[in-house]
């Protein structure tokens, strides 16, 4: 128990407020596609269909901000790790860290869900300068949507123009999905990584199955 | 003049229709009137008309960039009620209602006023109070309404889908038994030729270019067609170019002009009797005598004076209406059309004074000019003759938002209608 | 499949696009006829013989189909075999036909009394000029509603089905670097050369076939047959994987920025009701580079008398539906025509072996090829003469023809009359310049060709073929070419070279000039001769136009609205440009002095499900759900819709009323604990050296001294002074706070903090970020609410001197990390518990397993709202109104002026208005009669019994009953009212009953706050 | 609908993931307490709402969330230009004439 509590003890810079939000070994999560269930639709649903859709579950999600202009935080973040933040509309990533340029001073890392904790500490170690770090794995989670029909399922659901020529792969664009919002980034030639918030989920998910029952939808555990 | 009537109908018929006269003359403008009214739609046209009729004052002119009622007028989804929230508001348009219960008679024109009640639907707790507070208000103001519980909406209107399990499902509405519909072009129409009878110059084709003033004065306007013409007193009653209007006159108003958009189905026979509004899912809609489904919603949330707007503002109106009506869903949509709202930052109209003396204006109704047209022009044609406002005008003038006296109607007006 | 013996006696035996292998069967009126693959409704009704579609709606006069297109005024059909697969007014010419089709004449009188019908179509009908119910119905006034239901039931055409539709709809966005409007000859050549350059392409068409008029010409292109070189360019279109072509889809709405909306109907052509799991009709939402209109043009009838009669036709309707659709309307036809296109429909008519009694040129001089073919055919061509009038009631039985002056103003004499069934008009094209009005362009008026063409546009729009006015072949398919080879060139593919542009070979056919002629004179005048219709569908006359002009209404706006022209589901397609020739005629002046006509969306009517899409029922909005929706939904909470949230509202127990429900939940809270979800709401993670600055200049309260660790409640107001949200916002270090915002208003928040720091103060370092959907939030609240977490948590201290009211800690709650506040919205001792929203159902679940020994009950917003109602607390958007100040709130305790800075709404309070005395203030009401609860929205009186209009002095915001308290509890807005304390106000009620109330505190319960102090 | 070149984004998007927010380039008065209640109303409430030419203030709502300006003809509905909050336009009124 004692050990337990020294990872979960707050620890407090003057300036900023850090947490280790994750519990050790027992707690139970669910991912905000909990309730849907897709592991066993994945088993025992059906196994015809052009569009392929996955949750990458319980991952951790951090939103760096600060100015390309504070040097500290561009090196900063190259040095831990290991690739350099990119440009509009770009992403980049390594192994299993990946990160999406949101704004001119907002980036998303998403790196495994163990790992958001001991990234933002290190973060923050090396990086001075106006900048912040906000932990927002809870609110949101990845999508994963493959498949020969997985563009026209996206055709409904987004006015972002698709093609190869606007959108190869490796671009990211936050943008309207259906009547919520989505960052969009395409990992593939037919695939695409959707991330949307939480509360949203349940509609986009439901949403997404109407969009694509013309094509047959394949749920992947 | 040559009365309108189910007699002098068949007396034409027999002579084929070819001794009709002229609903209004079209004549050449004088050098001086003795109020100008800049702006031919209905407003205008009524504050001519009650100007003469109320005021003895005959020599005016009415002065319109392009056709008599080709405004606003000609392009609104025609819904008349009186159901606002606050005394001021209310007040100025039960004015307004007790006009029209009668306005045909007073034009022997008639403007097909059809007082087939207004439901305005509630989705949410929140709507429903608000219903409730605006309803007591109402009745306490001596205006008709009741509030009705989901099974008496769906009584009144069976097509309807008021079941429990839809996204916002309808928790009531406000109904007020005496609102409804009219023809918009006939109330322009009724109103010139009434104010022509009357002596009024009614000058189409005539676009106010100037607003000539002298030390701090109106003097009277340049016009584009027909140069100089002046006046003792000047009203703008200009939706769509009010702060146009101003900027000539050398001050601003309050306002920002917007897109609001309207469309109609094809026409089939009737199916809705009364109109149905939804401040919520953000829809209203009411049907024609020409059997058309006469729809609307919000105002497009940036300014432009193009008499058009977005599609994505259509569509999210014609979702609203299959969400209350499913049985819509294979009725087609005919056409689409927008016309131009200047509105208030407290969706309440402007009738008042201005920086300069003997230039009055009349504008800033937003979304809900169309059924004040009778009250609107009978106020400001007093305030016109007195050269100060009429007592239901006063609430309405333009320097309430210097010392923060606004009437914020956002909670009755947050919908177009 | 079983056919009645009908035989399809206007059906060729040869010819035609139809499929004869593959016969089909259709009812119409109830009866049942044969038609072909490839018909058309309309095709397939005039090969059976069928005359009469419908009658006018406002003389009910027996109506014929006229054109083979979107301009078909008559044959407007209900569709439909079921009540939910009912389609009114389709138009009978661009449905294609299929296997068990129902259609049904919609006629405008809704009854099928006959006498009535007669009466008003007879009788009535000379009394019911343009305008007609503006002039009559008023007298007396109390009748004008029994007038109006006898309008309305001669209004509209077809019916709504009243059962839900069961089909589906849908909607793809589209982007495209070249976007080709109308698959004709010049479409289809700006097509194929725009796609040669490898631009993205779209090419729609209304048809279902590509080739608009070569589906049915005589013409050759390079050589061969034109229908040829259409199937041959379709292919290589259809071969290029940059170039999308649809068919069946009409290009609808042009709108600003190059934006299309394309309505594609999907299976309307198998079926009144779709395939299973197939979308019906599907709308495109097309983003286009550059745009090219080819949409061709619509043939104008001419205006004589009679000329609604069954019968009277277009000369191009003539001619499509003999050589596509191998169907001949009649037996013995006169045509009559100002040009040489006239000549076609009779050489086309006497090809199908039928009579050509004549053909009647308007010209005095008709020169050019056909004319001299006429006579090698043997075909009577009478010269300088007109159809006037025609005989007959449902069928054309004879034409009256008459020799006319050279400016076609007047007849000349040499009245005569023809015997004939069928005749047809060809009175000039008028361009489809429909879309490209659109965007706010007015066409422009051409002498030569007398029509309008499309206007100066700021869209980057291109046109070619006949909406330009080209109307050869040869000029069509050159202009096609060029202009799809530029409009790819200015979306960047390919130069403009020549060599891109590839024209094909037409031999030209020598035409004659062509006469300008609208209104074809008769012996009497416009208005004592036969109706001369104008536009059909709305049963305008060339006499009600003069009318109309007579009386002043002069402007073609006030024409068209005054007689109702163009108003019809055609949209005037074949009227409006004749309508204006014969209103500048009768008020001497010219087309385009009367006005231009200006087309508004859509081209042609659009089903609304399409426009909806998928966007109704479960998925018109989002429900947007907390990590612990599903526990709710379990334990039966009914939920409560807050913006788009779903929050549970209270938790009824079998058999409880409401109340009792919400009873039991107070009492649960007040005696020992309670638990609500207070997930939704907004929380904003701001970081930062300058984030608590920035709190002082939103916030209207002082933030400069509040320690890390420590919680405070702020009141946000705009500039106007009038408070607009509010919260609880926590020092997690200097420079990281935590805002929390109402439900509803936690996007607004964000938008609000970024606009100000964007635009005002950018200098200031600070970053603002939403973790609304991040945390789960348990507020824990009752006087065993320590007692509880303290089994749940080993390493926070809730010790009453360690963890003070609004103190927040880290630490763990059920082995899961949480932020958790002492703060309280019920008045009670409370902790908010908050943790990563991936462990919220967890930690809620643990909670409950430990709560049931004290009873741990959870609650609802309804709850909470009595709950903090008990104490005063307000709830912005319940309470306030965007009117009211803190001031008026009665919390100037929450107001600090004493701020360095000028914090947004300091100034807007200061104003004339703001600081007067006697506003309405937020007090609370005590009932005189403790067991009556004032309904919320109650206006109070000062006197009950003051005559009507009443001064009202404020409304009753929230209104409970408190059974803490044992009595009802309210508060709300009195004039004066923080002055008023003990005053009597009264709330008169719809019933006429009163409740008697007494201003007071709004606090009821425990003012000093011991209860949240524990 | 409009299609909107984001300044920040640097690419066109659809309109839908833009808010409108009227005029831009008014300054927040930076001594609101010695502002009188007209020139306070006139800076909340007043506004030049032109025919034709107009700077006006959108956010990036559905994207990156930054506000920018945008030099549009109210009237066409042309957009002339757009550019980042702190700097100027370079079309105006002026220019246009």
């Amino acid at each position: 128990m004692s050990e337990l509590l020294m990872a979960e003890q707050e620890i407090q810079t003057p300036l900023h407020a850090q947490m280790n939000q994750l519990p050790g070994e027992g707690p139970r999560a669910e991912s905000p596609l909990y309730h849907a269930d897709l592991t066993s639709i994945a088993n025992h649903g059906p196994v015809d269909g052009s569009v392929h859709l996955q949750e990458l579950a319980l991952l951790g999600h951090l939103v760096l901000r600060g100015s390309p202009q504070n040097e500290s935080f561009v090196t900063g973040f190259a040095q831990v790790m290991g690739f350099a933040l990119p440009g509009p509309m770009q992403s980049a990533e390594t192994g299993d860290a990946s990160v999406r340029w949101i704004a001119p001073d907002e980036w998303l890392l998403i790196v495994p869900g163990s790992e958001a904790f001991s990234l933002e500490k290190r973060l923050r170690e090396v990086i001075s300068g106006h900048y912040s770090i906000a932990n927002v794995s809870g609110g949101q989670t990845v999508l994963v949507l493959a498949g020969r029909d997985a563009v026209n399922v996206l055709k409904k659901s987004t006015g972002y123009d698709l093609h190869d020529s606007n959108f190869p792969v490796g671009k990211v664009v936050t943008t309207t999905f259906a009547k919520a919002s989505a960052v969009i980034r395409r990992i593939g030639p037919q695939k695409w990584e959707l991330v949307v918030r939480r509360s949203f989920s349940d509609y986009l998910w439901l949403w997404l199955q109407d969009a694509s029952a013309e094509y047959g939808l394949i749920v992947r555990g | 003049m040559q009365k309108y009537s189910g007699f002098g109908l068949f007396k034409h018929a027999l002579s084929h229709h070819e001794n009709w006269q002229r609903a209004w003359r079209n004549p050449t403008p004088k050098k001086k009137y003795d109020v100008i009214i800049v702006g031919g739609g209905g407003h205008g046209l009524a504050t001519a008309y009650y100007l003469a009729k109320e005021h003895n004052i005959t020599n005016i002119a009415v002065l319109e960039k392009g056709y008599l009622g080709g405004g606003n007028t000609a392009r609104n989804t025609t819904i008349v009620r009186s159901n606002y929230l606050w005394d001021e508001a209310a007040h100025l348009y039960e004015h307004a209602m007790k006009l029209w219960e009668g306005l045909s008679q007073d034009l022997n024109y008639n403007v097909m006023f059809s007082q087939r009640g207004v439901l305005n639907l509630g989705h949410t707790l929140q709507d429903m109070r608000d219903i409730e507070r605006r309803v007591n208000a109402n009745r306490l103001n001596g205006i008709d309404g009741e509030v009705l519980d989901t099974q008496q909406v769906s009584e009144i209107v069976p097509i309807m889908d008021c079941s429990s399990d839809t996204r916002y499902p309808v928790m009531g509405a406000s109904w007020q038994p005496r609102a409804g519909v009219a023809r918009h072009d006939a109330v322009a129409w009724g109103f010139a030729r009434a104010a022509d009878q009357l002596g009024v110059d009614l000058i189409q084709q005539c676009e106010v270019v100037d607003i000539l003033t002298e030390d701090g004065a109106a003097i009277g306007v340049e016009t584009k067609q027909h140069g100089t013409i002046k006046a003792d007193r000047i009203g703008c009653v200009v939706a769509g170019n009010s702060s146009v209007l101003a900027k000539m006159a050398g001050f601003s108003l309050p306002l920002e002009s917007h897109p609001l958009q309207a469309l109609v189905s094809e026409p089939i026979k009737p199916i809705l009797d009364t109109v149905v509004m939804s401040n919520h899912v953000h829809g209203y809609v009411s049907q024609s005598d020409k059997g058309d489904l006469v729809i609307g919603a919000g105002i497009d949330a940036y300014t432009g004076y193009g008499q058009r707007g977005s599609y994505s503002t259509v569509e999210h109106t014609i979702q609203a209406i299959v969400e209350l009506f499913p049985i819509f869903s294979r009725v087609r949509m005919n056409r689409q059309w927008g016309g131009i709202v200047d509105t208030c930052p407290d969706a309440c109209p402007i009738i008042s004074d201005t920086p300069v003396e003997n230039l009055f204006f009349n504008c800033g109704w937003g979304t809900g000019g169309f059924k004040a047209t009778p009250g609107s022009g009978n106020v400001f044609a007093a305030t016109l003759a007195k050269g100060e406002a009429h007592e239901l005008a006063k609430p309405f003038s333009m320097f309430r938002f210097y010392d923060g006296t606004l009437i914020d109607e956002h909670g009755a007006a947050g919908v177009a209608h | 499949m079983h056919h009645n013996s009908m035989t399809q006696q206007n059906r060729l035996q040869t010819g035609g696009r139809i499929n004869r292998s593959r016969p089909l069967s259709f009812k119409y009126n109830g009866t049942s006829y044969p038609g072909f693959e490839g018909d058309t409704l309309a095709s397939a009704l005039l090969a059976n013989g069928v005359d009469v579609v419908g009658r006018s709606f406002k003389y009910s006069r027996p109506r014929g189909i006229i054109a083979a297109g979107a301009d078909e005024p008559n044959a407007v059909l209900q569709l439909g075999a079921t009540e939910a697969t009912q389609v009114p007014n389709v138009r009978a010419t661009q449905q294609e036909l299929f296997d068990g089709l129902v259609s049904t004449s919609t006629n405008g009188w809704p009854s099928t009394d006959n006498d009535m019908m007669s009466y008003i179509g007879k009788v009535g009908g000379r009394m019911m000029p343009p305008g007609f119910y503006y002039k009559t119905f008023m007298y007396p006034q109390s009748l004008w509603d029994t007038y109006e239901k006898f309008i309305r039931k001669a209004a509209g055409l077809g019916r709504s089905p009243v059962e839900n539709d069961p089909d589906i709809y849908d909607q793809l966005n589209q982007h495209t670097d070249v976007m080709v409007v109308g698959a004709g000859p010049a479409g289809l050549s700006a097509a194929l050369s725009a796609g040669r350059t490898g631009a993205r392409v779209i090419l729609a068409d209304e048809q279902a076939e590509f080739g608009g008029m070569l589906l049915h010409s005589d013409e050759k292109i390079n050589g061969k047959p034109a229908a040829e070189w259409v199937a041959s360019v379709t292919k290589e279109l259809r071969a290029m994987d940059n170039v999308m072509l649809l068919p069946r889809s009409t290009v609808n709405g042009y709108h600003d920025h190059n934006f299309l909306t394309i309505h594609e109907r999907r299976t309307d052509h198998l079926a009144d009701l779709a395939p299973k799991g197939q979308v019906r009709q599907r709308m495109h939402r097309v983003r286009a580079g550059w745009v090219v209109l080819a949409t061709g043009a619509i043939e104008r009838p001419l205006v004589y008398g009679n000329n609604d009669v069954p019968g009277c036709m277009l000369a191009s309707a003539v001619s499509t539906y003999i050589k596509r659709y191998a169907v001949v309307p009649g037996n013995e036809l006169v045509v009559m025509t100002t040009s040489d296109r006239g000549y076609k429909s009779a050489f086309d008519w006497q090809d199908a072996g039928r009579k050509v009694v004549a053909i009647v040129d308007t010209r005095a001089e008709p020169s050019g090829a056909c004319v001299v073919e006429a006579q090698k055919r043997g075909l009577k061509v009478i010269k300088g003469s007109a159809v006037i009038e025609v005989k007959g009631s449902k069928r054309v039985s004879g034409a009256v023809i008459a020799s006319i002056d050279a400016s076609g103003n007047k007849v000349t004499g040499n009245v005569r009359r023809l015997s004939c069934d069928t005749v047809a008009s060809a009175g000039g094209w008028s361009p489809a310049v429909h879309l490209s009005c659109h965007a706010g362009s007015r066409p422009d008026w051409r002498d030569d060709i007398q029509a309008f063409v499309p206007g100066k546009t700021v869209q980057k729009q291109l046109t070619a073929g006949a909406v330009n006015g080209s109307y050869s072949l040869v000029v069509c398919l050159e202009e096609g070419a060029r202009r799809g080879v530029l409009a790819a060139a200015n979306a960047g593919f390919g130069d403009q070279s020549d060599e891109l542009v590839e024209v094909a070979l037409v031999d030209e056919v020598k035409e004659g000039p062509t006469m300008t002629l609208f209104h074809i004179p008769h012996t009497k005048s416009t208005s004592r001769a036969p109706k001369q219709f104008v536009d059909y569908q709305t049963d305008v006359t060339a006499a009600g136009i003069e009318v109309a002009t007579r009386e002043g209404y002069e402007s073609i706006e006030h024409v068209k609205r005054y007689t109702a022209m163009g108003f019809g589901t055609d949209q005037g397609k074949l009227g409006n440009i004749n309508g204006m020739a014969i209103a500048a005629k009768s008020m001497n002046k010219t087309i385009p002095e009367t006005g231009t006509t200006i087309f508004r969306p859509n081209y042609t009517p659009i089903t609304f499900g399409a426009i909806a899409g998928r966007n109704c029922g479960e998925l018109f909005d989002p429900k947007r759900y907390s990590a612990m929706h599903r526990w709710h939904l379990e334990n039966g909470a009914k939920f409560e819709d807050v913006g788009q949230w779903k929050r549970p509202w209270y938790f009824p127990q079998p058999g409880e009323s409401m109340q009792d429900s919400l009873n039991r939940e107070c009492k649960a809270v007040r005696d020992s604990a309670g638990i609500l979800d207070a997930s939704t709401l907004g929380k904003i993670d701001i970081q930062g050296k300058d984030a608590r600055e920035f709190l002082g200049r939103v916030y209207s309260n002082a933030w400069a001294k509040l320690g890390v660790g420590k919680c405070r409640y702020g009141l946000m107001c705009g500039e106007d002074g009038m408070v607009f949200d509010d919260g609880v916002t926590a020092c997690l270090a200097d420079n990281h706070f935590v805002m929390t915002t109402t439900t509803g208003g936690a996007a607004r928040v964000l938008e609000w903090l970024e606009l100000y720091h964007q635009t005002e103060w950018p200098e200031m370092e600070v970053y603002f970020n939403t973790v609304t959907d991040h945390w789960s939030t348990l507020t824990i609240s009752g006087p065993n609410s320590r007692k509880l977490l303290a089994e749940l948590t080993d390493d926070i201290d809730l010790s009453k001197d360690s963890f003070k009211f609004m103190d927040w800690k880290a630490g763990t709650v059920a082995g899961v990390p949480a932020r958790v506040f002492r703060i309280s919205f019920t008045g009670e001792l409370s902790f908010e518990v908050n943790v990563q929203a991936n462990y919220g159902m967890y930690v809620w679940e643990k909670v409950f397993e430990v709560g049931a020994k004290y009873n741990l009950t959870p609650y609802g917003t309804e709850t909470m709202h009595v709950l903090r109602a008990e104490k005063g607390f307000i709830i912005a958007g319940q309470d306030t109104d965007g009117s009211v100040t803190p001031i008026d709130l009665g919390m100037s305790w929450c107001v600090a002026n004493k701020k360095p800075f000028s914090y947004i709404g300091k100034r807007g309070m200061a104003r004339e208005d703001c600081v007067k005395e006697n506003r309405k203030q937020l007090v609370g009401l005590k009932t005189k009669n403790p067991q009556l609860v004032i309904p919320e929205g109650s206006q109070a009186v000062a006197d009950p019994k003051q005559p009507i209009p009443m001064t009202m002095l404020g409304h009753v915001t929230s209104s409970y009953y408190s059974a803490c308290l044992n009595h009802s509890i309210a508060m709300g807005f009195v004039r004066g009212g923080l002055s008023r304390m003990g005053e009597t106000v009264y709330y008169p009620q719809p019933d006429g009953s009163v409740i008697e109330a007494e201003v007071c505190s709004p606090i009821f319960l425990d003012p000093e706050g011991a209860r949240q102090n524990v | 609908m409009f299609s909107i070149y984001c300044p920040y984004c640097e690419e066109h998007r659809e309109e839908e993931e833009f808010h409108a927010k009227g005029q831009a380039h008014i300054p927040r008065p930076l001594d609101p307490d010695n502002c009188s209640d007209k020139e306070w109303g006139e800076y909340v409430y007043f506004r030049d709402n032109p025919r034709g030419l107009h700077h006006e203030l959108w956010v990036h709502g559905t994207g990156c969330r930054k506000f920018f300006n945008i030099t549009r003809d109210t009237q066409s509905y042309e957009i002339k230009e757009t550019y980042k909050i702190g700097t100027q336009p370079r079309i105006t009124a002026i220019h246009n004439q």
